[in-house]
């Protein structure tokens, strides 16, 4: 997955680590033992995976193709992997993953990746600029994703940080954050809670308890909060004492590397 | 009861000119081989329904097969964007190609509503999406394939959804006996569902064995419910059947560059499709 | 996590007067022991629902531990009637029973809609039947759980049934892990929906395993979503567990004197149950 | 199941046959070799089971419990027996048997036996005298007939024939066949065509096409028409020349002796 996405971000600093590794330590650490998690395509599935692999083995991994409880021991080629069916606790059908699993709410934590995500919450897979019928750029769409961010318990995003990627209000809604602000989620009869965090390759955004506007809360070695403000497109708030996020240990590092390095067949 | 016939003889005989089309298979089980055999045997005007349209519909779509493609998540897995698809929906190369977008959850909903004989199914979702706004555009009643639904117990407004009755559905499954009937295991995605929400169906399978020993998270699909059964070794790839291939990952990496460029799509039909 | 507790413990952290008990296993994996315990804690005031009554309801509520019964089928099968139930419904001993009746179809969709966390589920059902007319009789707006709902898309008349959701589901299984994943296999009936619809849930199992492996036909429960536990080996007698253990026919047919008769069942009662 | 249910008709009369298995041997002579038959609970498990082992061995039996295609080398203990589930094609939940299966209308026939039937081929499992909540007798109830009594493409209903269970009009209509006649199954948007046959331990009786009123068109051998009105509750129609049904075949009464004297498990 990783060498596929392939950004500037995989290289790693003179820190021993790169941004995307911070990044994925950071949203694993998010993760306690014990939790059911929806694992959403896409970056969301190396952190999940590291955290089963670290400080949370009883993490339970759910995957949109029906596998519940999968124990990879690398990370899956994809969300419909073998591996994910070979060692899950049972693996269902489709539609009984989104009917039985996931709509009833009865999943804690969903972990969601976004093209374009707004200081709501909000996450954009569909298209950018242009309009619906007529795009700039057309993204492969919804997925899961809309009915993940909408029941589980709470939900994280997991996304790169740049200017074009953090905007004031995304270009589509695929899937509800806050909506337009407090109220929207109880308005919509959204069952979740709505996400709690967004972690970046820069830092970590939790929302504001009363304007429900994503804040800089958390940020990692290195980064500056001007750095930050300016990869986001929207005014953004910096909480009075941002947490300085603990660098990723040699645990975490060595986890992650032998998760990447192995596909899932060794 | 299903005929077991070649590949070549359940498109032609299943498959038409303007038909919907489900071919499913959620990741594993894709079926690539029966795909290809639409696009030699030319079919045009097809109304491609799929979850995850992958590089089969790509493909499809590429060849000018498809006027309509109905999905939930059309991406190259792990990749990146579906090229031939952009092409279609932005630049109408080869044809023009209208969309109907749902979720994942929208879309096996309206499966589930199909297999069971219902207009319509009933789920959480879609409230506050585009999605939803997008669908009711232009229309006061409401979507074609999304509107809301009001409990008549409780008051409580739910979304539903559309069914799908594809004419035909072809799914790829690791076995089938000499009576036709088809059993599939591993992630089972929504073809149940999609067979049994269709008119016809077509079924490729790795292998036509005497007879079909139970397998753990096997569903058996009967032979009455079927129409053609093909034996089709390898007809997944370069998705996977599991017990018997692997996914060919290099094939999707490589994809990328063959589906970014006409030229470079064209060659590749006529090399690996209609040679 | 489901906790692995004995049986005692198990009804008596579970079950509480007043609940409403889903016990579930159609025909096969009745979970007639823990029935016996809830009869043996003298649980009081229990809504009991079940597809098929079966005499682990008919043993329950001449006891004395129901005031309503939610069900589709009330007979003993290949038997005759269940005495103790109709002499409950028809005399009010040992206390008035109401009842809340439906058809198999709706009671499972009534299932369906509690796992999937929706208010109603849609079926073709109902339609011209007096259990629809007794239903909503008295009730100008319609029953409490059969209603009318309408299709958004074609204006189509269904039926829409209320969802069910208990306060405890209990059921039999053949297996457990150390965990508490609960495994089981052969006819499968409604249990799955049953423990996904209610707050808690009970597992009776044949064994717990170091490991549960995969087996045709097999579902599987996750720990996660099973309050409960408790090792009881011939649990389901004097139903079967397939691979572990034949249906006693014998006492099927054994019940129908005991049943009929208010001292010989107090008698049974004693014997059986509290000794 | 038939040593259970006890009646006189078990009898073996001086023919050489009694008259439940001259009613069972005809059920059986309904069905179709390739048909797909959805088995209700009682005497229809009899006959169907006896068509597969004679001139239907590609019948298709479909049990309420999820067995599809279930091949058992005798009778079931019940429709939920082992057998069934270790020889069927499938096995199903019940919610999946009666949503994915029956609902669409995919199946040909429905097997149904009843506590009372009406000149209608409205049938009552339910409650039989004074009124629903205060009935002289409370019979076991729905179970799957109302649905299969709907959907299925036809149904076929096997029962006795006594002056009690042959009734002008049902005292509770548990599953409908023609409601009060022609146009009701249109109007309540039944999709499947209704009652074709009532096969009883007398003769046969079908609809008349223009009243659907159900007529007597088969008797067998030894039966008088006054004797088979005597067990009508209405004044029933008898066809111009009713069909004399053949007598079991001794391949029928071997095959249906070897069934019911094997129970499930020899």
């Amino acid at each position: 997955m990783t060498s596929q996405a392939g950004t500037n971000h995989a290289d790693v600093s003179e820190l021993g680590y790169s941004a995307d590794e911070m990044m994925t330590v950071s949203a694993a650490r998010a993760l306690r033992d014990g939790m059911t998690c929806f694992v959403g395509i896409g970056l969301p599935s190396a952190a999940a995976n590291l955290a089963r692999a670290t400080h949370a083995p009883g993490l339970v991994l759910i995957y949109e193709s029906g596998a519940i409880g999968a124990k990879p021991n690398g990370l899956p080629l994809s969300i419909g992997d073998g591996i994910l069916a070979e060692t899950a606790d049972a693996v269902v059908s489709v539609p009984e993953i989104f009917n039985y699993w996931l709509q009833p709410g009865r999943i804690d934590v969903g972990f969601l990746s976004a093209a374009q995500v707004d200081k709501f919450g909000n996450i954009n897979t569909t298209v950018i600029g242009g309009d619906y019928r007529n795009p700039a750029v057309r993204l492969p769409g919804a997925g899961g994703a809309p009915e993940i961010a909408a029941s589980c318990r709470e939900v994280i995003v997991v996304v790169r940080q740049t200017i074009r990627s953090f905007v004031e209000r995304v270009d589509f809604v695929t899937s509800v954050g806050y909506g337009s602000g407090p109220g929207d989620r109880e308005r919509l009869g959204l069952t979740g809670s709505g996400p709690k965090k967004i972690i970046t390759d820069l830092g970590v955004l939790e929302p504001d308890p009363a304007t429900l506007e994503f804040t800089l809360t958390g940020m990692y070695p290195g980064v500056s909060v001007p750095a930050v403000r300016e990869r986001t497109g929207w005014d953004l708030a910096v909480a009075a004492e941002p947490e300085l996020i603990a660098t990723p240990s040699t645990a975490e590092l060595d986890a992650l590397r032998r998760l990447e390095g192995s596909d899932h067949d060794d | 009861m299903a005929e077991i016939v070649s590949l070549s003889q359940a498109v032609r005989q299943a498959i038409h000119d303007g038909d919907a089309v489900a071919m499913e298979g959620f990741t594993h089980l894709i079926p690539f081989a029966a795909g290809h055999e639409v696009i030699r045997q030319r079919r045009r005007e097809l109304t491609l329904i799929r979850m995850t349209p992958d590089l089969i519909y790509d493909q499809l779509i590429g060849a000018g097969c498809a006027r309509k493609l109905v999905f939930s998540w059309g991406g190259n897995p792990g990749v990146g964007s579906l090229h031939r698809f952009r092409d279609a929906v932005q630049r109408g190369w080869p044809t023009p190609l209208e969309i109907e977008e749902h979720s994942h959850a929208g879309m096996a909903n309206r499966y589930v509503a199909g297999a069971s004989g219902l207009p319509f199914a009933v789920l959480r979702g879609y409230n506050g999406t585009d999605l939803y706004r997008q669908e009711t555009l232009g229309n006061g009643r409401g979507g074609t394939t999304i509107r809301p639904v009001t409990c008549p117990f409780t008051g409580e407004q739910l979304t539903a959804v559309a069914a799908i009755r594809p004419d035909v559905a072809v799914i790829h499954a690791q076995r089938a006996d000499r009576f036709g009937n088809v059993q599939f295991w591993g992630i089972t995605g929504v073809q149940k569902e999609a067979v049994l929400a269709s008119r016809r169906s077509v079924a490729t399978v790795e292998e036509i064995v005497d007879a079909l020993e139970p397998r753990p998270g096997a569903m058996v699909l009967p032979s009455w419910t079927v129409s053609y059964v093909a034996q089709v070794p390898g007809g997944a790839h370069p998705s996977y059947a599991l017990g018997y291939s692997a996914r060919d990952n290099g094939y999707y990496l490589a994809w990328d560059a063959i589906g970014r460029d006409r030229a470079a799509f064209t060659c590749w039909l006529e090399e690996n499709v209609y040679s």
